[in-house]
């Protein structure tokens, strides 16, 4: 049995710490602008691309951090194109053109590709194998859940006790009066798809170390699980993030390991829903409560 | 003992926070009775008892003698239960939601107006029908019920006159005036036809000359519809003139009743709320 | 020279004119009051001049220079700041956090400690509640941290947006008399009542905005002897 | 211009329109693009109203819509296959289980009927939840509809992954129009009643609904039923438009289609999502096919054009219209007579 | 001219290898651009539309060669578009021919269907009887796509064949969109298995062929014709995981002059062309389906020729009665439209080489 279950173990980790590092990027969008940034998993593949493309022509002590400047470019741009007209529309506008954003991303990173998979370069140390026990697996498989509660409870500091922290908590609740009390709030905006662009470019070399091959498409399920994790995990709290991706990613590998393959997605839902009907705002949401 | 609305022993707690505490009051048929008290006393919290929205941890409240609310604490709340009544309300849970009290008759307007934004003033008072309708989903798209409808509309416009809204009839309910709004507001209580009305501040943001009139509104509409009023407010010239009796609350727990020039002259409402000068 | 001026400001709402060309002077260490009736135009002209709307014409001087049109929070930083309409507190942050966010542009910690103990001295209901959320507070206790959170930039123009509404009596009387206090300490005030008795009581000068246009102006007692004024305005309680 | 007068203007229009489009027909033939993108424009009408309802009027936020299409739709196949073809089709599964038919526009209620099942039976717990929360629980009881409906157990009755085809599909362009007409017309009437009205209510302020005595359950219940009816139907007319269906293109894409006409078309505006859908099938499917292939101008050739280039394009036009139209086209307004007058007037001055 | 349709995903889940086998068609009309009918000369035009891999998009795409007035359809890579396109060619009554669309029901279901290549009851059981008498596999792990027509249909016929061939079959299936193959290859490797059958997209599969390299699979994974890409190459190259696959042709294979020329001309073509070659995944190795969509063409061509006019109605009578040798063998069509096709090619990739080594030919004379 617990040959079968270190290796189902030790994937639903890391799969867990993949899904977490896009999870966080989800939910600090969202805490702030109430926005789910469909385009984050597009802005995940973009970052594989990159990878793909520098990595063919430099070297990689020098693509790497290059990876990370484009991706974190990539996601202020989009901000300030897409999101950042649109701030007194109605939020569904904002979310249209989301949707709209990873529409474009999608069908570019088409065109340019031309929709084939792409080899993700080999990064050495990440990618070596290592034996556990039984198994073997790459030490990316162990680094990664890591180095996501290392980013994850730095960032919850962030947020929680320095003062840009209290200014974006400010501002997901009313720019206005953010406004008025001095606050940029395009640049707390931007500052935090910095951090979201930037948890996505580290997430992508962790997980294309892991899953080498990369299409126009390959971040949509990543970014539709990580969503859920965040849902899962009460939408705006990262430390629900992190958790609700760890649960999700262990799960799924359990339903696979005893065979029922075919609902392991289904699963996922099922068991979101679940977790809705007992807490309506995920695990660890504030609730909702207006006062009337 | 036949009252209109009668409070038992509530208890509103939110976590270690005592909102109110162990509150009893009653009101009779035409009267119009104030809750006042200082800001954070409980009074908004009490009407949302009243209404539904919150369930209270302890107490009963009772609607022409017909229980709608009850609760005793469970579960955590067991423990952190911090009121002046120890011993719990007897008998089962009874939790209606909002909008069964209010199809038993209990109507009530909001401190933070709630108008439904993207709807003319006419469509706001029409809405408030809805719940006396006699129509189902199907005759109601296959318009079966045209009689009723039509009725509907003629209430809802006569309603807007009384409130001397008729002219602003098509206007967008947010784009009318502060004051307006919270007529409309009641208008749109009264299509409910309630026999009690709860009025949260209806008077705050307007001047003083506006909120006169208010009072005579009030006076007005309690007569016409045959109504008894409870109303929460802090304009006391209002409140003197209006009210039959008014109970005072502080730090949830009540410190003064009776009539308003017994009230007026109570120090401890002096102390807690009226302060020196108004005295 | 007056600290604050405005001229012949007007702004649109597409294509209905709310503000249709005012002009009013504050000086330096006056509380000025704006009175009018729902619709007036007031909260609309402190929006202006907080940069919160663009006006579509005139302009607004402070410290002799034009600051029409800068970034709201340019505005805060040369010492103008707003206690909003409908109090807007942060209710995802403690009563702590947004007095602090008050303090957002100052750098200075101890002084910023300092002012919170003050903000904590006037109105102790808040110190009690320091932990908790905005969000739960009642209507008067938001009204009051509403209030604080303006005092804690330290500025030199308080504009206050109706600070006395759906506040208790007695808290209305500590309202006016923090208003003179704040006053009498060298801030300069810019208040929107409704509460027009109490507000031209307090005033040293006041403006009637009526419909979008300054209907009349004057200090606080002419207009409190105004006999138009006491016909719209102040109601029975003057009368009487 | 006096209410009766203007309905029947209205009616006479909807005729002349209709007239219209079985001129069309007859002049370029059933089988022409023109008539495809009018077939399929119809179909998106529908569920594109069908989700107004829903996300606009009632302000909840739903991202099932594919998942009750898909079961309208596969209801809608599996009743009619007919018997002879049976074997072919289910072709794993030695002809499957059902082996009656139905006449089509019996099985048409049927799949409105199947999929307002599943939505009450859905609702129930989910309609508890608020905002993005119903959002993500919806679109995640579409994917798990669609997983169930591939599930290879079923395959005697679903198919399994495989398609189903040879079902009755459309002969003419008029039945899709009349039938998608008929049921926006009910959504119509259904939204101008004092139910649609408390849907608003409810869409702008829930507490404030339910003081006014709405039960927020069961308006929202009904809203949701009616709703997923209508993508049932929708997406048994869709099947017949496509003459096959898989449940592999019920994904969440297609939902996220479906809301980008809505909101293109205005929140909250039936007129809107109905030409919304038309301008959006025909400009993706139509109008800018040709951006998909090299075009050589003389021995010029036109830079870009390659394939993929027609979904950059057509991303960076959504895009446009988001941007520059955030309230859509027609913002929460309906197309009425008094627009155009008002329009005029405008015009004039 | 004659306008020939091509019905190709170029975008979606199947882009890539729609692309190529829209290449074998445009080589084709590069070396026959003309065809004589009627004694005179007509120029060949190639109407090519994209279906996105997505039944529902296939309809208007289809449509639109219906409108551009093409005689005939040649495509689609993957059944499923193909048959929703094949609605549309029936109702509109113009001839279609599938290149390398395997599902039985392309052609069982729609009047108006030929195709050039073999079925998927073919190919699963030639790799079932591979996997017994090769790998002499007793027990085989069967990983398929939830959803996925193609996978699920390939995966059933081995599953059947290997079974009665009297082996044993263990099952999974997995969602679209998954990246995460460990499980599935863990159950395998728990399960004791000798082969790996997974028929997918070259996506799943390069993840597939990574993760079970760095798992050091004990056994082989076999798939049918999508593996045939230089995307699995590139994928196998360098690590220790063995992988077959079958398909419809191989460019090495020397014994077919026709074929030969084919390859030399088609790499020629490619070469002195970067777009293409970029369309082909950035190599010149020969695709099998490039082969099948040159041949489709070829057909076409032929049965324009032997009907001697280009009118759809005309063609449709003259196919069912086209022969043609073609690179990937001859072409006949049986009675429901199927290519009498009786010969698959296994390939095995090289690790070290980066490229398919031919393992044998399979026919169905060689099962019995
Ligand atoms: N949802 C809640 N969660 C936590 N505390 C609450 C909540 N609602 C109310 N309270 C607390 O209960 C107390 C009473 O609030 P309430 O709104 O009833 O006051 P009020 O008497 O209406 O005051 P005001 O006159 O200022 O409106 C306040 O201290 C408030 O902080
Ligand atoms: N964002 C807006 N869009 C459209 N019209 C607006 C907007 N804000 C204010 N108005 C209009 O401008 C006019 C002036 O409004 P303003 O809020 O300044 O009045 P006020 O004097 O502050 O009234 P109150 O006493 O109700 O606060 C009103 O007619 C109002 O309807
Ligand atoms: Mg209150
Ligand atoms: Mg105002």
């Amino acid at each position: 049995m617990i040959d079968k279950l270190l290796p189902c173990l030790l994937s639903g980790v890391s799969v867990g710490g993949q899904y977490a590092l896009i999870a966080v990027g989800y939910t600090m969008v969202y805490g702030i602008l109430r926005l789910i940034n469909f385009a984050h998993g597009d802005i995940f593949t973009a970052a594989g691309f990159f990878m793909v493309y520098l990595a063919a022509s430099l070297p990689l002590s020098l693509s790497l951090p290059l990876v990370i400047l484009l991706t974190v470019a990539l996601g202020f741009a989009v901000e300030r194109v897409a999101y950042k007209p649109l701030r007194s529309a109605p939020r569904m506008s904002v979310m249209i053109s989301a949707i709209g954003v990873s529409y474009l991303l999608q069908n570019l990173m088409w065109y340019i590709t031309g929709g084939l998979a792409k080899q993700y370069p080999v990064i050495p140390w990440l990618s070596t194998s290592i034996a556990i026990g039984p198994t073997s697996t790459k030490i990316v498989t162990l680094f990664t859940p890591v180095l996501t509660i290392i980013l994850s409870v730095a960032l919850v500091t962030l947020i929680r006790r320095t003062k840009i922290g209290m200014a974006m908590r400010a501002v997901s609740r009313d720019f206005e009066t953010a406004r008025l009390m001095g606050i940029k709030i395009d640049s707390v905006i931007s500052a935090t798809f910095i951090i979201g662009s930037f948890l996505a470019a580290v997430g992508s070399v962790l997980y294309f170390s892991n899953y080498t091959s990369v299409t126009p498409t390959i971040g949509a399920m990543p970014g539709l699980k990580a969503f859920v994790a965040a849902v899962f995990g009460g939408i705006g709290s990262i430390p629900g993030a992190v958790i609700g991706a760890f649960v999700i990613g262990i799960c799924e590998n359990i339903i696979k390991m005893l065979g029922y393959t075919t609902f392991s997605d289904a699963f996922t839902f099922a068991l979101l829903i679940v977790i809705l009907l007992f807490k309506p705002t995920g695990l660890f949401g504030e609730k909702i409560s207006e006062k009337v | 003992m036949s009252h209109v609305l009668r409070l038992e022993n509530i208890t509103m707690q939110f976590g270690g926070v005592v909102a109110i505490n162990d509150l009893s009051m009653h009101i009779d048929q035409g009267e119009i009775v104030a809750l006042i008290g200082p800001n954070g006393a409980g009074k908004t919290t009490a009407f949302n008892c009243i209404t539904g929205v919150y369930e209270p941890t302890n107490g009963a409240v009772y609607f022409n003698d017909q229980c709608i609310v009850r609760n005793q604490p469970t579960g955590r709340m067991k423990k952190l239960y911090a009121g002046d009544n120890r011993t719990p309300c007897e008998g089962p849970r009874i939790a209606m939601t909002p909008d069964k009290i209010t199809k038993l008759g209990i109507a009530r307007t909001f401190q933070n107006i709630r108008l439904f934004k993207s709807q003319s003033a006419f469509e706001n008072v029409l809405i408030g029908m809805h719940l006396r309708r006699t129509s189902n989903p199907f005759s109601a798209t296959f318009r079966l019920n045209l009689q009723e409808e039509k009725q509907m509309r003629q209430q809802a416009m006569e309603l807007l006159e009384i409130v001397g809204l008729g002219a602003f009839a098509y206007e967008k309910a947010t784009s009318l005036p502060y004051g307006q709004q919270r007529r409309l507001e009641i208008a749109r209580a009264l299509a409910t036809q309630p026999r009690l009305l709860l009025l949260d501040e209806p008077a705050a943001g307007m001047n003083p000359q506006e909120t006169d009139e208010l009072g005579e509104f009030i006076v007005r509409i309690k007569d016409d519809f045959k109504l008894t009023v409870f109303l929460i407010e802090h304009h006391m010239n209002l409140v003197m003139d209006i009210s039959d009796r008014i109970y005072v609350i502080d730090f949830g727990r009540q410190i003064a009743h009776g009539s308003p020039a017994q009230v007026q002259d109570d120090p401890e409402v002096i102390r807690a709320y009226l302060g020196e000068e108004e005295a | 020279m007056s600290l604050l001026q405005v001229k012949n400001l007007k702004v649109n709402f597409g294509g209905i004119e709310a503000l249709k060309g005012i002009s009013f002077n504050v000086d330096q260490g006056q509380i000025v009051t704006l009175i009018g009736a729902n619709g007036a135009g007031k909260s609309t002209t402190l929006r202006a001049i907080s940069s919160l709307v663009y006006p579509s014409e005139g302009s607004i001087y402070y410290e002799g220079r034009d600051i029409t049109r800068l970034d709201p929070q340019k505005i805060v930083e040369m010492g103008i700041a707003m206690v909003p309409e409908g109090r807007r507190v942060f209710s995802n942050l403690t009563v702590n956090e947004n007095l602090l966010i008050g303090a957002y542009l100052r750098k200075d910690k101890a002084a910023i400690a300092k002012d919170m103990d003050h903000v904590y001295d006037i109105f102790p209901r808040l110190g009690e509640r320091h932990w908790q959320l905005a969000g739960t507070l009642s209507g008067g206790e938001q009204q009051m941290l509403a209030v604080g959170r303006g005092m804690m930039s330290r500025p030199k123009i308080l504009m206050m947006d109706e600070p006395s509404l759906g506040l208790a009596p007695m808290v209305v009387q500590d309202i006016f008399r923090i208003i003179k206090r704040l006053n009498e300490e060298g801030m300069t005030i810019l208040l929107i009542e409704q509460n027009a008795n109490a507000a031209l009581h307090a005033a040293h000068y006041g403006y009637v905005l009526e419909t979008g246009h300054v209907a009349m102006q004057g200090t606080g007692r002419e207009l409190l002897e105004n006999r138009q004024v006491r016909e719209a305005y102040l109601g029975k309680s003057a009368k009487r | 211009m006096k209410k009766s007068t203007r309905m029947i203007i209205g009616f006479l229009l909807l005729a002349l329109l209709f007239l219209a489009v079985w001129l069309i027909e007859r002049a370029m033939g059933t089988n022409s693009m023109v008539i495809t993108v009018l077939k399929k424009g119809a179909v998106y009408a529908l569920i594109a109203v069908s989700m107004n309802l829903l996300n606009g009027f009632t302000g909840l936020f739903s991202l099932g819509q594919a998942g009750f299409m898909l079961v309208g739709a596969y209801t809608y196949a599996v009743f009619t296959i007919p018997m002879a073809k049976r074997m072919a089709v289910y072709q794993y599964y030695q002809g499957g289980i059902i082996q009656f038919e139905i006449p089509f526009f019996l099985a048409i209620l049927l799949a409105g009927v199947v999929a307002a099942l599943f939505a009450a039976l859905i609702g129930m717990p989910v309609l508890r939840l608020k905002s993005d929360y119903l959002a993500i629980a919806t679109l995640g009881f579409a994917e798990i509809i669609r997983a169930i409906i591939q599930y290879d157990k079923l395959g005697p009755i679903t198919n399994g992954s495989n398609l189903l085809k040879t079902y009755p599909t459309f002969t003419t362009v008029l039945f899709p129009f009349v039938v998608s007409a008929v049921c926006i017309g009910i959504i119509l009437l259904l939204i101008h009643s004092t139910y649609g009205r408390a849907f608003k209510a409810i869409r702008d302020d829930e507490i404030a609904a339910e003081a006014m005595g709405i039960n927020l359950f069961r308006h929202k219940q009904l809203a949701f039923v009616v709703s997923s009816f209508f993508a049932g139907v929708g997406g048994a007319l869709l099947a017949m438009y496509q003459g096959t269906v898989q449940a592999n293109a019920f994904k969440s894409a297609m939902t996220y289609e479906i809301l980008l006409i809505v909101v293109i078309g205005g929140m909250g505006s039936v007129s809107g999502s109905v030409m919304a859908s038309f301008l959006f099938i025909a400009c993706s499917e139509w109008w800018m096919r040709f951006l998909d292939s090299e075009l050589m101008i003389g021995t010029f050739k036109v830079p870009l054009l390659r394939s993929g280039f027609r979904m950059v394009v057509f991303s960076i036009l959504i895009m446009l219209v988001v941007l520059f139209y955030r309230r859509g086209i027609m913002g929460d307004r309906e197309l009425s007579f008094d627009m155009f007058r008002r329009r005029k007037g405008v015009a004039s001055k | 001219t004659i306008k020939i349709g091509v019905f190709e995903p170029a975008s979606g889940d199947n882009g890539a290898g729609g692309k190529q086998e829209t290449l074998g068609i445009e080589y084709a009309n590069y070396v026959v651009p003309t065809v004589e009918v009627g004694g005179e000369t007509f120029d060949i035009e190639l109407v090519i539309v994209d279906n996105q891999s997505q039944t529902d998009k296939a309809v208007s795409a289809a449509q639109s060669l219906v409108d551009a007035g093409v005689s005939i359809v040649l495509g689609s890579y993957g059944s499923g578009v193909s048959m929703a396109g094949g609605e549309i060619f029936q109702s509109a009554k113009i001839p279609a021919i599938g290149c390398s669309c395997t599902n039985p029901g392309v052609t069982s279901l729609c009047d108006y269907y030929w195709r050039v290549c073999f079925l998927d009851p073919f190919q699963g059981t030639v790799m079932a009887n591979f996997a017994m008498d090769e790998k002499a596999a007793t027990k085989a792990y069967v990983l398929t796509q939830l959803g996925d027509d193609y996978s699920t249909g390939l995966g059933f016929y081995f599953q059947r064949a290997f079974a009665a061939l009297g082996g044993e079959v263990v099952a999974g299936e997995f969602p679209e969109g998954t990246s995460d193959f460990t499980a599935y290859l863990n159950n395998a490797i728990n399960d004791g298995v000798q082969v790996f059958f997974c028929p997918t997209s070259t996506t799943s599969a390069a993840l597939i062929i990574d993760q079970a390299a760095s798992l050091n699979v004990p056994f082989a994974l076999m798939a049918g014709d999508t593996w045939e890409s230089s995307v699995i190459l590139e994928a196998a190259k360098g690590k220790n995981v063995e992988v077959f696959c079958s398909t419809f042709f191989d460019e090495k294979d020397e014994s077919s002059t026709i074929a030969a020329e084919f390859v030399a001309g088609f790499k020629a073509w490619m070469n002195a062309n970067p777009d293409k070659l970029t369309n082909n995944g950035g190599n010149d190795i020969v695709a099998a389906v490039s082969a099948l969509g040159y041949d489709a063409y070829m057909v076409a061509i032929e049965a324009i020729k032997t009907a001697d006019t280009a009118v759809p109605d005309a063609l449709t009578l003259i196919l069912p009665s086209v022969v043609h040798e073609g690179v990937t063998g001859a072409i006949s069509f049986n009675e429901i439209g199927d290519a009498n096709k009786d010969m698959a090619y296994i390939k095995k990739v090289n690790n070290e080489t980066g490229a398919f080594d031919f393992v044998k030919t399979q026919s169905v004379a060689d099962l019995g």
